[in-house]
């Protein structure tokens, strides 16, 4: 499905990402977590054309994605999120599904409109300005909304839960686990409320300085002193 | 009352307008300039609201269109009716010459399409035997006579420009409301939120660029067959950029009627009352008018009047929250 | 010396600090640990007056601190050492040191200074021409705090010094926060790494989700019960 | 042939000059708010118009009024600033629409208080030859290169030894962390718009004694100092030194060797090439290092 | 709405007020009093020498009222702001205010499109401000000119000629009226064996070195003649100060140049420098007519006259003139005006005018002026000169 082959981004000398490699299979739903800086975002934007690596291959449902710009990969089924929300301005809730199913799978289906928003509790907001008349959670949703109209096959989730309060949270999080039995895509999220990942995942990468450090099930990963020591810089357990 | 309004008021445009002004052929000619103001601005203000680009050289466009035109119809016989849309097209052509600069940003992009006005310029004052060179041409054909309506009176000239801003309102409306239209609004704040949702950005700030550019193009055309009459420094002049961009900004440039509404009133009070009170210098009224609108309603004066005219408590709450 | 009362801040609709308080001592290094999107660097953001408060107050001194200007509050003593170190990349070591001393009570010392920041960090005495963006990550961290010392703060807040950082140069760093600490300043350290954290602290406060889970003494503090907190078990 | 392309050369090099002169005050305000002045020619004309009124009404030599253009320019270079500080949304755009239209303010001001008429010094001494061997120019020419240079190496000694000129700096290259440092950047922009307004007094006066003036030129000047601050790459102090002397050069070589019909277009060429081939422009590669 | 306009005392004062000023209007009729329309560019690019233009007009209305001939002439001015649109709305607003002719316009860009106006509104157009020669080419039937680019290049070529050089550089700017007056030099000169070579420039440009030099070392002309407006005189004038061609031996430039104004301004450029003029400075008029206009002139504007009022006076002279005529045989309110203006034979301050078919003026031909120690002298044609042309002469 995805295939990341040696990785490398540089940022004006500072390396900010080194020979990641990783794979996913369909469906699968991965959570990718590190501490601040490990390069999380980066190799997002690295999988959806937003930066160029030094080197390295991007492999998507069998197509090589490394010159391929934003949209295109986009039409190609690969869905995303900001950790930031970044809803369109100036348009609706409505609207914004419409543009990125309209551009991103190529027509629209007011049917499948309805069902993302009716799925994402968005309804009762289809008409509002995005930009100025939601509120935090709604604004996250909305982000998992203009990725799913796309129809992808795999959804980029950064950081969607953040910044919300714990019953939001909970909430949400119940949203994401009906997503991947819904709509039967692979999810790869970055996320660091621990609890959250072990419920959501199957598998756990962890990221430190730019690097692969534990690829494994949440269980494994978590009680992996290497990957304890990066969160907390002691020697936890040990 | 709401359906009634854009009716009524083009009923007054096309019927009261000619009826009641017609016989003053100096207050026909204010109107007919002001129309073709109009139709830059609502290029330009087209080119800022859904391509996101602000141009300080559509004077570039106005240009080639009007020469495209006068010269398709002077020296290839075409008939004028045909030649002014082809001036549109021509402008288009030329927007293609302008498309590295899409690439650019903000002040970049406004500065290097005005290099661009100055180069068609220097072009036009060049290519002697295309264009006549600074002596420019005289006598272009003017408007023709088309079934008894003779569109090269000043009411003719008045309703055809009237109707081909009408026009290009309409297709900018369509365009706003279209899926495209939806994408380069979105695209605005955050262009990469629409690039990953599939929208191929670049390509549809490029053909934004092409329908600005055939929008000041076929005015710039009609306006050669309406004044007979080009140079080099008169179809590249500033005053082709600096007056529509004041008309858009004071009538609200993120409006439809906005350029419209601006360009008329701007145009107007500039030359029957401004000219009155500062015979040297009235210019100075378009600065301050220009500035004050930035500083005072960033939006223009037809989003005041709108908010003026409903003040109705949702909004006054949906502002407060804001 | 510093009290943080009830805030509540974040940024536009996104909050972040939910009715926090804490008090910071004077003379003491008080280390506020938590997790990714606690809101720890928010908290520091929001003393320096970086974010607005949208409610309570922080004041130093007895000073309230709401409402005033970032330059402002830097003039009054508090230094903050950014995370991301945010030198000036064009500017060369050693102006971006001087830069530190740019309130007028503070350049008649700014020689003195230099003196003292150069003997702290040997390495940025070799590199005082070059240009701070030419910099590894653990120089420009040490040019941040060199900065940040050049103002003679009454209260230095220190966001993330080991973010990005190899472990050799963490370690030097943190040589460095001790010897601060020894002098006798008050300390500020915002830190994920808590066993760096704990070694350093006299107190110490764990933040999550924008709330504070836990303030004690760094000796009372279990690092077990701190490992359940922080990986929620 | 050889005679001539020294000449030409030469000539170049001292236009290079006096564009310096009207391009620093821009690229500085650039550099520092990341706001282009499009009334900056404006102020350079303003100033240019002092000294007509000092020479012409008080006999001073325009040199001499220098000190009157700097109050009058500053001021209004004050002005300016309070204005665009106003701004609170979209200020990259906005900025430029109302420095475009106090730039329509200033010309038409000028206008209305001095005419249209053309105006130029009538100091001998200014307009006497200057013979270095095969080369030839103006005094005023060589007067006003020689203190192109001297605020040009004045403005980079203020940039890099004053506190506020490392404040304004600092403030371009981190706006956040400069206020940690206890910088009020609403003041460090303000110094340097009016330090932007010392080197448009001095631009004013110099080309007020080496060509002629009438009220329109103002934004023909704006233009040229955009090109040469894209040719120089943001921020980049020697490159707009180095950039002037390039356009002057391309211009003056261009009339040399082609036609002076083209001098024009070959500066316009020249702006659109760096600008779609080097960004950065030609001498901002050393900032993007690191 | 508060419309005030359906009151019926406002109607009842509209009416009056429409009364009244039809009553005046007829007033006016009565006392023979004719309204001349002026197009003219009073701001803009083209504001110095249109308000230039339009003083001499003013000083014709007070000469021709002062003369009694029971008609009298009140102007109406219009700004175009040297913009081809608000020129043409300034004379439809010319018609619609029923003036009987018009007298301005500036700038062949100006003139044409106006004039065009002026021809469909059946109005008689009179100018002196474009050379251009196309403006006489299109057959109008009531645009008349008083002078043209023809008189223009016979001044300048016949000055070269006296001068017998054998080499002259025409450095000319790319205007329209420049460049077509630089071509037709240039013909002219060859015509009679005499090596051009010529140098256009942007009017943009401030720096003229680089092509006085190529004029020094590879044209090395014997004369330079300057086609282009006061700026670039004072440009190129500068550059050759400085660079000294030392080949030579005259400078010779067109109009704005030998002026008053000039020597006053530029006391170091102008000395031997040549330029068109119509009357030496300090004025002296041999003739009577001269003598009033130069008076009235002085009486209004506290100055000397200079070349662009002297223009200007003569045109509207020759306009109200035939206004009168027109007016006294009857022909005025039937269209006849322009035919009137055609029989125009009159020996004038510019010399003799007559129209021909186009309404060009074939005798006109322009005089050269001389800047001679801070004076201007007129140096040809030897019919003409108020003093011998000092030669060889630079101002270096």
């Amino acid at each position: 499905m995805l295939q990341l082959d040696n990785i490398a981004v540089r940022f004006g000398g500072l390396n900010v990402l080194t020979d990641v490699n990783f794979a996913m299979e369909t469906g699968e739903v991965v959570g990718l977590v590190g501490p601040n800086g490990a390069g999380k975002t980066t190799l997002f934007n690295v999988i959806s054309g937003l930066v160029r690596p030094v080197s390295g291959r991007v492999v998507f449902d069998g197509r090589d994605m490394l010159r391929a710009p934003l949209y295109q990969r986009a039409r190609a089924g690969l869905g995303r999120t900001f950790q930031i929300p970044q809803p369109m301005h100036e348009l609706t809730v409505r609207e914004n599904l419409r543009v990125a199913q309209r551009f991103g799978r190529g027509r629209v289906d007011e049917a499948r409109i309805d069902e993302i928003l009716d799925f994402l509790k968005l309804r009762p907001k289809a008409q509002a300005d995005a930009a100025s008349g939601l509120a935090l959670s709604e604004l996250k949703a909305l982000e998992v909304g203009k990725a799913l109209a796309t129809e992808p096959k795999l959804l980029l989730l950064d950081e969607v839960l953040a910044g919300l309060e714990t019953h939001g949270k909970r909430l949400f999080m119940q949203t994401l686990l009906a997503l991947r039995e819904r709509f039967g895509i692979g999810i790869l999220i970055i996320e660091h409320d621990i609890e959250t990942i072990s419920n959501l995942c199957q598998r756990v990468c962890v990221l430190d300085f730019g690097k692969v450090i534990a690829d494994g099930t949440p269980q494994a990963v978590f009680e992996d002193p290497q990957v304890i020591k990066s969160y907390t810089g002691g020697a936890a357990h040990a | 009352m709401k359906p009634i309004a854009p009716v009524a008021v083009l009923a007054a445009a096309y019927l009261l307008v000619p009826l009641l002004l017609g016989g003053n052929a100096y207050l026909m000619t204010l109107l007919v300039s002001a129309l073709i103001i109009a139709g830059i601005a609502l290029a330009w203000a087209l080119l800022g609201n859904l391509g996101g680009m602000v141009s300080f050289g559509h004077a570039a466009f106005f240009g080639v269109g009007a020469y495209t035109s006068a010269l398709l119809s002077m020296q290839a016989g075409l008939p004028v009716l045909l030649a002014i849309p082809l001036g549109g097209l021509g402008a288009a052509l030329a927007a293609v010459a302008v498309l590295p600069a899409l690439r650019l940003s903000g002040p970049y992009f406004a500065l290097a399409i005005l290099a661009y006005a100055h180069i068609f310029r220097i072009l036009a004052t060049e290519l002697k035997s295309l264009t006549g060179g600074s002596a420019g041409i005289l006598g272009i054909p003017g408007l023709p006579t088309l079934g008894g309506l003779e569109l090269g009176s000043r009411n003719g000239q008045y309703l055809l420009v009237l109707t081909v801003v009408l026009a290009f309102i309409a297709l900018y409306r369509a365009i706003w409301r279209s899926d495209y239209g939806l994408a380069l609004r979105a695209m605005h704040d955050s262009e990469d939120a629409t690039r990953v949702v599939g929208v191929n950005s670049t390509l549809l700030k490029a053909a934004m660029l092409f329908v600005s550019a055939f929008m000041t193009g076929t005015i710039g055309a009609l306006n050669a067959h309406v004044i007979n009459f080009l140079d080099p420094d008169y179809a590249f002049s500033g005053a082709w950029t600096i007056v529509p961009i004041a008309a858009a900004i004071f009538g609200g440039y993120r409006t439809l009627g906005g350029p419209l509404l601006g360009a008329i009133a701007v145009y107007l009070l500039d030359q029957l009352l401004f000219k009155a009170l500062f015979p040297s210098g009235h210019q100075i009224i378009l600065g301050v008018l220009l500035g004050a609108m930035i500083l005072l309603s960033p939006n223009g004066l037809l989003p005041w009047i709108s908010r003026r005219l409903q003040r109705r408590p949702a909004t006054e709450v949906r502002h407060a929250a804001a | 010396m510093l009290e943080v009362n009830r805030v509540r801040a974040g940024y536009g609709a996104i909050n972040v600090l939910w009715d926090l308080s804490l008090t910071i001592r004077e003379g003491e290094v008080t280390a506020i640990i938590g997790p990714n999107g606690a809101g720890k660097t928010t908290l520091l953001r929001a003393i320096m007056g970086l974010i607005p408060l949208s409610q309570g107050d922080i004041a130093l001194h007895g000073d309230s601190l709401a409402g005033r200007q970032t330059w402002s509050i830097a003039r009054h003593g508090i230094s903050l050492i950014p995370e991301g170190r945010l030198v000036f990349r064009d500017m060369t070591v050693e102006d971006n040191l001087t830069m530190g001393a740019f309130p007028n009570s503070r350049r008649a010392g700014v020689a003195h200074n230099l003196a003292r920041v150069y003997e702290l960090f040997p390495r940025l005495a070799e590199r005082r021409r070059q240009l701070a963006g030419a910099l590894s990550g653990g120089e420009a961290q040490m040019v941040a705090i060199g900065r940040g010392l050049m103002a003679e703060p009454s209260v230095l807040l220190v966001d993330e010094p080991s973010l990005g950082l190899a472990p050799v140069m963490v370690q030097e760093i943190f040589g460095i926060l001790e010897r601060l600490k020894a002098e006798g300043r008050t300390i500020v350290l915002v830190e994920q790494n808590t066993h760096l954290a704990l070694s350093l602290a006299d107190h110490v406060h764990l933040m999550q989700a924008g709330r504070l889970l836990l303030s004690e003494p760094a000796p009372r503090v279990d690092l077990q019960r701190l490992h359940d907190l922080y990986f929620a078990r | 042939m050889t005679e001539l392309i020294l000449q030409s050369l030469y000539s170049g090099l001292l236009v290079g000059g006096a564009y310096a002169l009207i391009a620093l005050g821009l690229a500085l305000v650039f550099g520092t708010m990341k706001i282009i002045n499009l009334a900056h020619g404006e102020l350079v004309l303003l100033a240019a118009y002092v000294a007509y009124t000092a020479e012409s009404q008080f006999g001073l030599n325009p040199l001499a009024s220098i000190p009157f253009a700097l109050v009058i320019v500053c001021a209004s270079a004050v002005l300016v600033y309070l204005l665009v500080s106003r701004i609170r949304v979209n200020r990259e755009l906005n900025s430029l629409i109302l420095t475009f239209g106090l730039g329509i303010i200033l010309t038409n001001a000028v206008l209305i208080v001095w005419s249209a008429n053309i105006r130029s010094t009538s100091s001998a001494w200014l307009q006497d030859a200057v013979v270095l061997g095969p080369l030839f120019s103006m005094r005023s020419e060589v007067v006003f290169f020689v203190l192109s240079l001297a605020l040009a190496g004045g403005l980079w000694w203020w940039l890099s030894r004053s506190w506020y000129g490392r404040a304004v700096r600092a403030v371009s290259s981190n706006r956040d962390a400069a206020k940690l440092m206890g910088i009020d950047p609403v003041r460090t922009e303000l110094v340097s718009f009016v330090v932007a307004g010392v080197l448009a007094s001095v631009a004013g006066v110099a080309i007020y004694s080496s060509s002629v003036i009438q009220p329109a030129l103002g934004h023909a000047l704006t233009i040229k100092a955009f090109i040469i601050t894209v040719l120089a790459g943001i921020g980049s102090m020697p490159g707009v030194l180095l950039g002037a002397v390039l356009l002057g050069v391309t211009e003056s070589l261009t009339v040399t060797l082609a036609s002076s019909a083209l001098q024009e277009l070959a500066g316009m060429v020249l702006f659109l090439l760096v600008l779609f081939v080097m960004p950065n422009g030609l001498f901002g590669g050393a900032r993007r290092r690191g | 709405m508060h419309s005030t306009a359906s009151h019926p005392r406002a109607t009842r004062l509209r009416t009056l007020a429409l009364a009244v000023a039809l009553a005046l209007g007829s007033f006016a009729a009565q006392a023979e009093e004719f309204v001349v329309g002026s197009q003219i560019p009073l701001t803009g690019s083209l504001a110095r020498v249109g308000n230039g233009m339009l003083e001499g007009i003013k000083v014709a209305v007070e000469v021709f009222n002062a003369r009694n001939t029971g008609n009298t002439i009140r102007l109406e001015v219009i700004d175009d702001e040297s913009v081809p649109a608000k020129a043409v709305a300034a004379v439809e607003k010319l018609a619609a205010d029923k003036v009987v002719a018009l007298s301005g316009g500036y700038g062949s860009n100006l003139i044409g499109p106006a004039s065009e106006a002026a021809e469909k509104a059946g109005l008689t157009y009179v100018t002196s401000g474009g050379v251009s020669d196309e403006l006489t080419r299109r057959g109008l039937k009531h645009f008349f000119r008083i002078n043209n680019n023809a008189g223009y290049a016979k001044a300048m070529a016949g000055l070269f000629e006296e001068m017998k050089l054998s080499s002259v550089a025409i450095v000319y700017s790319t205007k329209d009226a420049t460049e077509g007056l630089a071509k037709a030099v240039a013909a002219d000169l060859e015509a009679h064996g005499i090596k051009v070579t010529l140098h256009a420039f942007d009017p943009a440009i401030t720096d003229f070195k680089p092509i006085i030099n190529k004029v020094r070392l590879q044209d090395r002309a014997e004369g330079i003649a300057m086609v282009g407006y006061e700026n670039d005189y004072v440009g190129i004038l500068r550059a050759a100060k400085v660079l000294k061609p030392s080949s030579v031996k005259a400078v010779v430039g067109v109009w704005s140049l030998a002026t008053a104004q000039m020597a006053q301004e530029f006391p170091e450029l102008m000395p031997q420098v040549y330029g068109t003029a119509m009357l030496p400075f300090p004025v002296e008029f041999k003739s009577e007519a001269g003598r009033q206009f130069a008076t009235a002139y002085e009486r209004l504007y506290h100055k000397e006259p200079d070349y662009l009022g002297q223009f200007g006076y003569v045109q509207s002279m020759l306009l109200f003139e035939a206004i009168d005529r027109a007016a006294k045989n009857g022909t005025l309110a039937k269209g006849g005006l322009s035919e009137e203006l055609r029989r125009t034979d009159a020996e004038t301050i510019i010399g003799q005018v007559t129209f021909d078919a186009n309404g060009d003026n074939p005798h006109f031909s322009h005089r050269m002026g001389q800047h001679q120690n801070g004076k201007v002298a007129l140096v040809w044609p030897d019919a003409e000169a108020t003093a011998p042309k000092q030669f060889p002469g630079v101002p270096w």
